[in-house]
């Protein structure tokens, strides 16, 4: 596995580029309290809107907040948000799809036409509504961005799970006396992830590129949470006023945590799916 | 389904009578709305009577426009289906080419720079760029008209015919608006067709490698038909499936409106309804709005089956 | 073989280029003719039907546009040269005449000769009772005010001859007037409104809410109406008064504020409306562009619960008050655009005293007063804002930090706007900016009932029985000097109690080309009239 | 005609370069059928598509040439080699309805080649189809140019795509597997369709497969394969007169029946797989006569017969 992938990254350079990008986020993140030179929510009313300085190496926002901090522990809020709103996602998906693929007869009817309602609904406005009905915060946030990716992960699961439930591995489990769950669980989930961890690369990107929207109509994280997506809406307004670096910065990190996420997923595509090696 | 959306309105926070009585309006003026608009009855008689009106044709009235939802609907489709399918044609344009592109070239610097820009395409937040751009093209370069909607403000709009107001000024022939409609268009179609490249491209080089890769090319290739040929001709229609769904998916995404991109270019359209409507809490507005998701999402997927068809026989038997 | 692909391709690139290449006609081209006004505004009209309109600023606008009624604000040239509408003094507008008589206790009308509405249809006496019978039997908001000036009911407004309604006033009072001019009071025309009445929808509510085609009355009437898109005024050509000077006014819907920025910079728009305050002052230095800033009266406060702890406990109140950092909020957040609120009558409105007003940013004076209160340690509160309203959130962050300054925690809480509404008319937020209330009368106990004794408006649920007292007693009266004695002892009482935290008075700023002129401030109802605006 | 010369090519996998042909080298002659013989997975496709060029991404001929006509196809550049591919040499495959693209019709993949490479109009073309699906022996061709591979069955596919391959009007003609993936009865059809248009017209054919008795029926010579080598060339009669390395041997005692899929031989063991060829005769671990000489050294080619050549330390013994 590790040959495989130090094999793959010298191929892919590009996949080795999105590694390196996340990994250089996660370890900024961790380390933003002793990188940030000031607290990301120190306001200062004499310093606010301060284009790049040596002090202020990004500049500062409205509050005088140091945006080199807030993007900083930013990267936080948003690793938190993709990683939060995918494991959401991937586990009650995967829950539900696997009870639905192992289940069969009306349950697997009820939860997928249930999953099917779910992706008719187009997926931006579905979590505007239900980021609006649950108010403004971190968690709601997480949850509604996690909703749209639910029937995914289920779908996903459900068609890889009736793949390998007919697997003779799965019949020799069953043979030996296991118990449904029990073949579900230790014998069938295991060979079902690959497709779903590829997706989850990809959706993490996803993940912050929704949150972000749903900052910019206000339905994102509360003010003052230093939140990227929150940061570049607060900005965007200042553009043309000239204080592009607001929204500047923390878009740049949005880009770039989205575009990690998309090359590994790609990258994790090509190492995880023989045919296309 | 309209159950869902029933309740899914129903719980969002507040009230519509709240922003229609205004301030100083007293408890027995908001009863009185309350009874004039049905929003005192108990909750499964409105479901009830909601179901009524629809089996007639009749989505309810919104509190908010004050106008029949239906033709609300009307009226603002138009203008989102002619953006989306504008900016869906450029990026497939765009995308498959690129996509095919970077399969062909898989593994050398086109490769990885193909899907380098894809994938920025796709990551770089919308309203963001939308910003950037409006700034640069429009504000300090003067290349597009300022973003004011479908039309610039003084324009008389051609008789609606089809409600795309390119194919309605064409139809009248009227081609100074044709041009002014066109050129409202540029910008907003870009922002949009940017990040729908990213995923066309994807499919079609995963696509375009399982195709290149088959029996059936390796054989027609030893027939001496030039690589290009097997390329955009031979194999491209058999890679075109995958891109096919993803397409719908696509498509079906936009056609829901993207709240933002409107928003920011002021455009008359699906998902600033949807979004007014729910933060208006515009209840026949929202319900109205997600039956005619549903619809869009059944009728694109009904016309991808068709499609399909017809690029691969098949699946027609 | 045909390649699919390509010729797909092709067509495309053809079409796209095709229409690209089309000669340009209004890249960058400045708004229409001196003939029309192009206007973006951020958001569209709603609920048109006078007497019960939704509360918007452009629905209010649109309606004091083109509906006229029978008695408005004077015209008066400040000093410095800006007309303004004065909120104390009224003329006749579709009334020729006024006066009261019998003590007070009767208004007698006298309209002009010939009046016409926008369809040609006479407008009379009989078009005047129809109007104020249906306000009464709707019984909605216009109804409230019209009683509250002690106008009670259809059998107060009587036809005396074609020109002449006397109404009945129960009880003398200094509020009738002020009432009566605003778009509620719009003279409605019998013969377009009566068919629409219905059984079902007595009031014509339904169509009000959406038409005022033949019962307009005002400079301007409704052209058109693309909902999302934009609305368009046209001339009145039946308008009794001085005739509009800019035939047309465009209303373009533009829902962003830096797209709305840039149209007016550009001079795509003549007015941009509901700019930044950071990009008002910006624009103040573009010499294309004029910033008129007009003092208003509107209020905006920090409410806090009064009967929700901590906020029962007055020290905990004036705790708050002394911690809030008002001039950071006005520097920072309104960029210079408001003025300080020293009391819960705004300045400008008579009998208003800052005398009372001793709150500076003190954190120490807050520390000790919480200590008093029982919060040695500090205290931790939620602060409600809103989330569409960018000076909301700005108020928040602010707040957030000032308030830590002097040990207390604020966890912010934002609320989309209808969820906040339905909350804030419930009285149920406990810590939370109110982003302005106008009190469209000019008249201190007015304003002071709505806010402070009202079932609907005393949104903090502030109830000190002197003051309720004085309220009562004092509203419907017609003795200044008692009642002016009365103000400032509740400005006295709320201001020591800390009943809000008074933040500031924002200015009315509007943002047009320099080639605007003839911009007309009414300070009562800050709605801007359009008819009086000219272009070179 | 056809003169492969000491062709090697390799696998890039994982970073690792595992060859998989080491040295093959055979002639054709004009007019006549080789058949290239030898297990699966010992290189006779590989062969092939080298000589086509049309070897997948992860495969590169590292050595080696081969000559059509005294003219070096491997330095041609692609577009040349596209023309040679068709009209210079064409290939007919192991699995035939694959072989054929499942979107578009009979009529346009037949008078897309016709037209590209015989200049045909619209209309010429898809009469001369017609007349080359009826010499394939198709019945009604007309209805067959209408229809999608999948509509037809696995020996109509076949015989389409051997029309396909002769619309080029090539010299020769590699036949990969022409038959296996057929029913029995089919592959005799398609057997006597090949013989009887070598003859017809002249071809240069190269047969590969795993199947003696096909052999033995129709080529002219025959190179067996092992491991990537050629470890035996003979003519048809000399080989089955007098095979001489063991291999081969064992291939033609395993030969009973004619056609089975899965070629159950007289040798234990099985073929090496790439990249763990054992050092010396590659042969050697599964062969009764080695010794110690087979494990050290690869055996040179030596000549038994006038046009006899094989590899093996030890064929003395063996044919002795």
């Amino acid at each position: 596995m590790f040959a495989d992938a130090a094999y793959l990254l010298r191929r892919h350079p590009v996949s080795l580029a999105g590694v390196l990008l996340l990994a250089l986020i996660a370890a900024t993140a961790l380390a933003a309290p002793v990188l940030a030179p000031a607290s990301p929510l120190a306001t200062n009313p004499g310093d606010a809107l301060l284009p790049p300085s040596p002090r202020h190496v990004l500049g500062t926002d409205d509050f005088g907040e140091d945006l080199w901090s807030r993007v900083l522990w930013g990267g936080r809020i948003d690793l938190l948000i993709a990683l939060g709103a995918v494991a959401v996602a991937l586990l009650s998906g995967c829950a539900l799809g696997a009870v639905a693929g192992f289940c069969g007869g009306w349950i697997d009817e009820g939860v997928m036409r249930t999953m099917d309602v779910l992706q008719a609904f187009p997926s931006f406005i579905l979590a505007m509504g239900v980021a609006a009905a649950l108010g403004p915060s971190l968690r709601n946030l997480i949850v509604s961005v996690a909703l749209i990716n639910v029937a995914i992960y289920a779908r996903l699961m459900r068609a890889r799970l009736l793949v390998v439930k007919h697997a003779p591995y799965a019949a020799a489990a069953r043979a030996a006396g296991n118990p449904p769950w029990r073949v579900l669980t230790v014998h069938l989930l295991p060979n079902c992830l690959t497709p779903v961890v590829v997706q989850s690369s990809l959706q993490s990107g996803w993940a912050i590129l929704t949150a972000a929207g749903l900052s910019f109509i206000g339905l994102g994280v509360r003010v003052p949470t230093p939140e990227w997506g929150v940061m570049v809406a607060m900005g965007v307004p200042r553009i043309t006023a000239g204080a592009w670096w607001i929204s500047f910065f923390p878009g740049m990190c949005i880009a770039l945590a989205v575009m990690g996420f998309n090359l590994v997923g790609d990258g994790l595509q090509d190492l995880l799916d023989p045919q296309r090696r | 389904m309209t159950l869902l959306t029933f309740v899914l309105t129903r719980v969002l926070p507040g009230s519509p009578i709240d922003e229609i009585a205004g301030p100083m309006a007293t408890s027995q003026q908001r009863q009185a709305l309350m009874r004039h608009y049905g929003l005192d009855r108990p909750l499964w008689t409105q479901y009830v009577a909601y179901l009524g009106g629809l089996a007639r044709g009749d989505l309810g009235t919104s509190f908010v426009t004050s106008r029949p939802v239906a033709a609300d609907l009307a009226s603002f489709f138009p203008a989102t289906m002619e953006l989306t399918t504008w900016a869906m044609l450029l990026a497939v344009v765009v995308g498959v080419p690129l996509g095919v592109w970077s399969a062909v070239h898989r593994g050398t610097w086109i490769d990885h720079a193909t899907r380098v820009l894809a994938v920025a395409g796709l990551a770089l937040p919308v309203f963001w760029v939308s910003l950037v751009l409006i700034y640069l093209c429009f504000y300090v370069w003067h290349l597009v008209p300022p973003p004011i909607g479908r039309l610039p403000a003084l324009v008389t709009p051609p008789p609606p015919v089809t409600g795309w107001m390119v194919v309605d000024s064409a139809l009248a022939r009227n081609w100074a608006v044709l041009g002014d409609a066109a050129r409202q268009l540029i910008l907003p179609v870009a922002v949009l067709a940017l990040a729908a490249v990213a995923p066309l491209a994807r499919v079609a080089r995963t696509s375009m490698l399982d195709v290149l890769g088959a029996e059936h090319i390796r054989a027609t290739r030893s027939l001496g038909i030039p690589w290009r040929r097997v390329v955009w001709t031979y194999a491209l229609r058999n890679a075109m499936l995958p891109v096919l769904t993803m397409l719908a998916i696509v498509y079906g995404y936009l056609l829901g409106g993207s709240v933002l991109v409107e928003t920011l270019f002021a455009w008359p359209g699906m998902g600033r309804y949807a979004f007014n409507a729910i933060s208006g809490n515009d209840y026949p507005a929202a319900q109205g709005f997600i039956l005619y998701a549903t619809v869009v999402y059944l009728v694109i997927f009904i016309v991808v089956d068709v499609c399909s068809a017809i690029l691969d026989p098949r699946i027609r038997t | 073989m045909r390649s699919f692909g390509l010729r797909l391709a092709l067509a495309v690139v053809l079409a796209l280029a095709g229409l690209g290449g089309i000669p340009a006609g209004s890249v960058g081209a400045p708004a229409g003719g001196s003939d029309t006004l192009v206007i973006a505004v951020s958001r569209d009209m709603q609920n048109l039907d006078p007497t019960n309109a939704s509360s918007d600023s452009f629905t209010l606008e649109t309606l004091t546009n083109v509906y006229s009624w029978l008695i408005d604000y004077k015209l008066v040239k400040q000093p410095n040269g800006q007309m303004i509408g004065d909120p104390n003094a009224f003329v006749g507008n579709l009334a020729e005449a006024y006066r009261f008589t019998d003590g007070g206790r009767k208004l007698v009308v006298t309209l002009r000769r010939g009046l016409e509405f926008s369809n040609g249809d006479p407008l009379d006496a009989a078009a005047v009772k129809f109007t104020y019978d249906r306000l009464f039997d709707q019984n909605a908001t216009t109804a409230a005010l019209t009683r509250m000036a002690k106008i009670t009911d259809k059998g107060s407004v009587k036809v005396l001859d074609d020109h002449t309604v006397e109404f009945d006033i129960a009880d003398p009072n200094t509020l009738v007037l002020g009432n009566m001019s605003q778009y509620g009071h719009a003279i409605l025309n019998p013969r377009v409104v009566r068919p629409h009445m219905t059984a079902d929808d007595p009031a014509a509510h339904e169509w009000l809410k959406s038409n005022t085609k033949g019962t307009e009355s005002g400079p301007y009437l409704l052209e058109s109406w693309e909902p999302g898109v934009q609305f368009t005024f046209a001339r009145n050509p039946h308008y009794w008064g001085p005739p509009a000077r800019i035939a047309r006014v465009v209303f373009r819907i533009v829902p962003d504020p830096s797209t709305r920025l840039a149209l007016l910079k550009s001079g795509n728009v003549d007015i941009a409306r509901d700019l930044a305050p950071l990009d008002e002052v910006e624009l103040m230095h573009d010499p294309s562009v004029t910033v008129y800033r007009f003092p208003t009266r509107i209020t905006s406060f920090l409410g806090m619960n009064a009967k929700v702890p901590p906020f029962n406990n007055v020290k905990v109140r004036q705790a708050i008050a002394w911690a809030t950092p008002y001039n950071t909020i006005i520097r920072n957040v309104m960029v210079g655009f408001a003025r300080p609120l020293t009391s819960p009558v705004p300045s400008g409105m008579p009998t208003h005293t800052d005398q009372y007003f001793a709150y500076r940013t003190d954190p120490a004076k807050a520390k000790a007063l919480l200590a008093e209160a029982g919060y040695p340690n500090g205290l931790s509160v939620t602060f409600t804002s809103r989330a569409d309203l960018a000076e909301s959130k700005g108020i928040a962050v602010w707040l957030r930090s000032g308030l830590a300054q002097a040990g207390i925690t604020v966890t912010i809480n934002e609320m989309q706007g209808a969820a906040f509404t339905a909350a804030l008319q419930r009285h149920d937020l406990v810590f939370f900016h109110h982003p302005g209330w106008n009190s469209i009368n000019n008249d201190p106990f007015y304003h002071l009932y709505w806010l402070m004794q009202s079932a609907c408006c005393d949104y903090t649920n502030y109830a000190n029985a002197t003051v309720n007292d004085l309220i009562t007693k004092n509203m419907i009266s017609t003795d200044l000097k008692a009642r002016a004695a009365a103000s400032r002892r509740i400005q006295q009482i709320a201001t020591e109690e800390a009943a809000w935290v008074f933040l500031y008075q924002p200015d009315l700023v509007l943002t047009t080309r320099k080639t605007i002129g003839g911009v007309v401030f009414y300070p009562a109802d800050v709605r801007v009239r359009y008819y009086y605006m000219t272009k070179e | 005609m056809l003169d492969v010369r000491d062709l090697r090519v390799a696998f890039e996998t994982r970073g690792r370069t595992v060859p998989a042909l080491h040295g093959v080298s055979f002639a054709l002659r004009p007019g006549t059928v080789a058949g290239l013989v030898g297990e699966s997975g010992c290189g006779k496709t590989l062969t092939a598509l080298a000589i086509m060029r049309l070897l997948p991404a992860t495969a590169g001929i590292q050595a080696g040439d081969v000559h059509l006509n005294g003219r070096s196809l491997l330095d041609l550049p692609e577009r040349e080699m596209a023309r040679v591919r068709g009209a210079g040499i064409a290939m007919i495959f192991q699995q035939p309805r694959a072989s054929l693209n499942p979107v578009f019709p009979v009529a346009a993949q037949l008078t897309h080649v016709l037209r590209l490479h015989r200049g045909l109009a619209r209309r010429a073309a898809l009469a001369e189809a017609e007349a080359l699906l009826a010499r394939v022996g198709l019945p009604g061709p007309t209805r067959i140019l209408r229809a999608y591979p999948h509509e037809l069955s696995g020996g109509m596919c076949q015989r389409v795509m051997i029309a396909l391959a002769l619309a080029c009007r090539p010299r020769v003609l590699v036949a990969d597997e022409p038959t296996t993936a057929l029913d029995v009865t089919v592959q005799l059809q398609i057997v006597e369709l090949l013989r009887a248009l070598q003859q017809e017209l002249g071809l240069t054919v190269l047969l590969i497969t795993h199947d003696l008795g096909l052999v033995a029926e129709i080529c002219d010579d025959v190179h067996v394969m092992y491991a990537g080598r050629i470890v035996e060339s003979a003519s048809v009669e000399a080989l089955f007169r007098r095979a001489a390395h063991p291999y081969t041997r064992g291939l033609m005692t395993a030969r009973v029946r004619a056609g089975g899929r899965a070629l159950p031989t007289g040798i234990p063991g099985r073929v090496p797989p790439l990249g763990q060829t054992p050092p010396g005769c590659p042969f050697h671990p599964r062969c009764h006569l080695a010794g110690p000489e087979c494990a050290a050294a690869e055996p040179p080619p030596e000549v038994v017969a006038d046009g006899h050549i094989v590899r093996c330390h030890r064929w003395r013994a063996g044919v002795a």
